[in-house]
């Protein structure tokens, strides 16, 4: 979707505001959205691609006036009620209409597992032989579609065109997978790098490039 | 907006944290503790100093560097750092000819088991509008000046690789040790916005 | 630049909501928003473009949240304070520290000189002769410029080719125009068709197109 | 957000509004009255009332209808209407193959001549963004249909010129005078969001 989450080259936005020291979380509630977020995935209900979706898929304005927890907490409100794991009263209400099934409950992290979990972290990668469609060397244009679900082609690539730098391998296609659980359609990754005058015109420094990494469905070949 | 404003906002968010926590406690979804096992880490374990180390041995070890530079997720793990959000690394080195900067445009990934969690400004809407259509503009804010004769590379974390800038070792530190020199590597220095400076 | 304002083509703003029997104003203050805007113009300070500009250059959050007459109050605000019509201590205290000068005072708008002045309107056209860079039925790509000031070619054309529908003759380059009072720049004006498909891929409907006026400075020729 | 916070936040404009107004009457450079005679034209004046009288003229003059597509702006003053947000007029006819739309994506540009101040829907986010990019699902939720087989053609006013749909002249209406047919012409059958039917 052409969101507002996709700020590559908006204007207007400000100055960076670097803090200096900065705190891991500057409150704690940051603090629990993160943990809540974390600790309701070993639920095997969403895939990183579906939660970016319910993070993104916000109005505009609101994404844009929001803290990044904030955003986050949205986000899980949103794949909570999506995956029937609560329900919108008990949301609304935040008092519980019953237990989990036990089969659910089951999957609940326990703080001995978590040292293990984050070190496994998730596999997007995928044993299927797909062969690569590009090569090193090769000049590529990222495809000009402007689907309304989730993408991972910035729209400020969309129509340019750029050189395969690296093929990263078969990874699960972010696009796809955000549909749904398990919705998991291999394709190669590739590091496209994009000249800073092809994607921003003359004026940009004549040196400069922005590297992407985009899947064989973003892309087409240039003869 | 003003201050006080503000802080109404926060504190309604606060109690729609609680709500939502207090509930997926009582539907047994989430375990306390394992919250705070998670926070803990975050918090305490997991943070740019792992980057960092990583950093100082690719300087003292060429081996480990050129390891790093062709295989980053696998010479990472030697040192101990990898899974959630680190699980497919790439190193991109800053040379006198090449500055590399890391983003995502659109959302705010990051390799968490070498940074630990992302600062604010990282994730915040002028970071990720402007790191991809005016890298030098950002630069100067932090008060990075890189030559026009130097190339820009800019990486925006679209897929599920994790980017970690290796920046240049500074003059002057040739009898360092190897944790010394990681004392000196800040975390922006990784994502490229700034570079190491001699003690 | 590319602000919340360039909405072309964005998703996730919802539905459109359009009202049965609504009112010109649904408050007494959009009304007089847009008339102290308009009676304001009398003093000569700005042009549209310079208006526009002010009106656009928000934080896009802001933007966004804001409503119409909203976002013309701020609008109007900055351009009173940049043209030294009021100071910024007059604009927060609502207290006048003098009247205008003389001579601009003498250019306030009377009631009695309202109708004649709205059926004048302004003049967008200029009458030096500059040759029509492109004909009608010419391809020509919108210049992949992203300039951080005032344009008007929307960025969901850029780089984009059309054809030469028609040319309106010589106006006023609005994108100059905006960047001070009496920087009247003369070019073309052309109405450029792009299908559908260009803009937005092979999923659009394959006879739609959308017509975008374009002065000479947006485009270049297609071979 | 709360209903409650809306109405004190409306409440802060009108402050703001007042203010400003009362400072730039004190400074003498808006007359109260001259507010009025502005407010006043455009709340009775000038209205889509007037958009279709051109349309219901160039439906029963074809002479009209003709300098109405080659010289619209000179057609349209010709009956009294012309001025601020209408200096240079174009018109679009549609037809059994052509649909066309007219929207502003980069602010709210409209011909107020003869249609009046837009509505808030054209104005706003929704139809500023999805007009271009999804125009048949725009009009699909104004209740008009239009065929795979008719072209849409939208304009995006990004100039000064002013874009105003005639619409098709409803199947039935032969015996109908220039008055009653202007009757039937609504705004949004000008702005091309709906088609004019018949009574």
């Amino acid at each position: 979707m052409n969101g507002a989450h996709d700020l590559g080259g908006m204007h207007g936005l400000g100055p960076i505001d670097a803090e200096i020291d900065e705190p891991v979380f500057h409150h704690e509630w940051e603090s629990r959205v993160l943990a809540l977020t974390l600790a309701a995935g070993a639920m095997g209900k969403w895939n990183i691609d579906i939660s970016r979706h319910a993070r993104e898929n916000q109005p505009p304005g609101t994404y844009l006036a929001s803290s990044y927890y904030q955003i986050w907490l949205v986000g899980l409100e949103k794949l909570l009620v999506q995956a029937d794991l609560i329900s919108e009263d008990e949301l609304s209400s935040g008092k519980s209409a019953g237990p989990l099934s036990e089969d659910l409950a089951k999957r609940a992290l326990r703080a001995g597992a978590v040292p293990e979990v984050l070190a496994r972290g998730d596999n997007f990668t995928m044993d299927d032989e797909i062969p690569a469609q590009f090569a090193v060397g090769d000049r590529v244009r990222v495809l000009n579609n402007h689907p309304t679900h989730h993408t991972r082609a910035p729209r400020y690539t969309r129509g340019h065109v750029g050189v395969i730098e690296r093929c990263h391998g078969v990874f699960v296609f972010a696009d796809e997978n955000a549909k749904r659980q398990n919705n998991r359609i291999p394709q190669n990754i590739y590091s496209v790098c994009f000249t800073a005058q092809e994607l921003w015109g003359p004026d940009a420094a004549p040196k400069d490039c922005v590297y992407v990494d985009l899947w064989d469905g973003h892309l087409e070949a240039v003869e | 907006m003003s201050e006080g404003h503000d802080h109404s906002h926060l504190s309604d968010t606060e109690l729609r944290v609680r709500s939502l926590e207090s509930l997926l406690v009582d539907k047994g979804m989430v375990n306390p503790d394992a919250l705070d096992a998670l926070i803990q880490t975050y918090e305490h374990k997991v943070g740019p100093q792992n980057g960092a180390r990583v950093v100082a041995r690719a300087w003292v070890e060429p081996e480990f560097k050129a390891w790093l530079l062709d295989d980053a997720t696998a010479a990472i793990a030697d040192m101990g750092y990898h899974g959630r959000q680190g699980e497919h690394m790439y190193v991109v080195e800053n040379t006198g000819e090449v500055h590399n900067l890391v983003v995502c445009t659109l959302c705010s990934c990051y390799p968490w088991p070498v940074l630990g969690l992302p600062p604010t400004w990282y994730k915040s809407a002028p970071y990720r509008s402007r790191a991809v259509i005016d890298p030098r503009g950002v630069l100067a804010e932090f008060g990075t000046e890189v030559g026009a004769d130097v190339a820009v590379r800019v990486w925006d974390s679209t897929a599920e690789l994790r980017y970690l800038v290796l920046p240049e070792r500074p003059e002057g530190t040739e009898g360092m040790s190897q944790e010394d020199l990681g004392a000196l590597v800040g975390r922006n220095a990784m994502i490229g916005v700034e570079k190491v400076s001699a003690p």
